[in-house]
């Protein structure tokens, strides 16, 4: 399942929603995206998450299929805020759950690494110096292409 | 055809959607780009360095040689920073 | 932070405590281990995790200790349960927080690896058979055999 | 020497702790397994296979040549399970 909101979301609610009756889930694996309230040496006040309504959505859910077909997933969850956040607010939420705990950390990686270098969010923090876009960063590509080389789980 | 414009490409361009007719010539992305850059000095500041855009005809990322027609939606924007 | 207790844990409260007001954290990763409802074959009803205490916790901490030498983590918890649990039941939780999230996710695999192999757990399965004692996995042995030879994040 | 046998082995031997005093020869781990091994056919059953053991002295794990004084908690048990 894929969500992109302007919400907060709740961590335990949505593993616990993800997992309750499939007794088949030996591990669910997750990671949570959390504003930093530094970056490039600057302190940041606040961040603007823009994204392409529709397009996201579309490369969300091409990519959580993909995870699903390269690994024996018995569910996944990837939530995307958008909008003005703050230090310290949650921005990204990937789960997978599988039988066994390679298989659900892997795929959770691979979701994070996609997402970072396909989904069309951009990112503007307001430094002190004024607002400044997020410049993409060449070690998530290098990140990404890994699951290439491998040829997938 | 309608054309998007995302983060610091929009805020360059100063424009962040439009509809527009390329003349016939234009068939794919690689011609769509070189004929914006050519409807003024923001356009063409914007599109400069072609390895820092992306491209997506009907929300799905395509190549320079990837053909553009009237009905599609053309979005052009930097790298992601999302996640 | 590490805990051996027979209760059930709140992820989300968990990972909120964790990271709270610390915001120079980038990525929390996390693992959540559940109790599976078959296993070799068979329906398991419930299972009995025995543990000796005293060496428990010293092992999880030295694992802790070992993980916090090896990645820059800001923040990271171990809870592991004993007692009596049944299918769907939360087993163990890992959680790791960093700056970015190539450490986080290492770190938490690395906590699963050594966990299964060092932490003096036994789980014994309720069986239609009866009861039996689960047999240690090989494949755990060599997922924790592979932080040995890669020498480290 | 306190002795804590855990899990199956805890089973096998019918014992989950005793206090004893092996002979002052008895002074490493490998010597005191042999020893424990001549006090009954359960010992013996329960101590055949020695890659099935693992040894923790003090709560600490150790390996076959490790010494064991009389002060020590010494705790026999089969591969680990948890996580």
């Amino acid at each position: 399942m894929i969500r992109v909101q302007r919400e907060d979301f709740d961590v335990g609610a949505e593993i616990e929603a993800l997992t309750r009756g499939k007794t088949g889930i030996g591990g669910v694996a997750s990671f949570i995206g959390l504003m930093r309230d530094v970056a490039g040496g600057s302190a940041i006040r606040a961040m603007t998450l823009e994204h392409y309504p529709g397009m996201t959505e579309r490369e969300l859910e091409r990519i959580e299929t993909e995870a699903q077909r390269r690994w024996p997933l018995i569910a996944s969850l990837v939530i995307h805020r958008y909008g003005r956040l703050e230090p310290g607010d949650r921005i990204v939420m990937v789960a997978t759950a599988s039988a066994h705990r390679a298989a659900a950390f892997e795929a959770c990686e691979f979701l994070m690494d996609y997402l970072k270098t396909k989904a069309p969010f951009w990112k503007q923090e307001e430094t002190p110096e004024g607002p400044r876009w997020v410049a993409a960063e060449t070690s998530d590509d290098a990140a990404a292409a890994r699951w290439t080389k491998e040829g997938g789980g | 055809m309608r054309l998007l414009y995302f983060a610091h490409l929009r805020d360059k361009i100063g424009i962040a959607e439009e509809r527009l007719d390329p003349p016939p010539g234009v068939a794919d992305v690689a011609a769509l780009i070189e004929w914006l850059k050519g409807r003024g000095p923001k356009f063409a500041a914007a599109l400069a360095n072609p390895k820092a855009l992306r491209v997506a005809v009907n929300q799905t990322y395509v190549g320079w040689q990837h053909p553009v027609t009237p009905g599609d939606e053309v979005a052009i924007f930097p790298p992601v920073t999302g996640g």
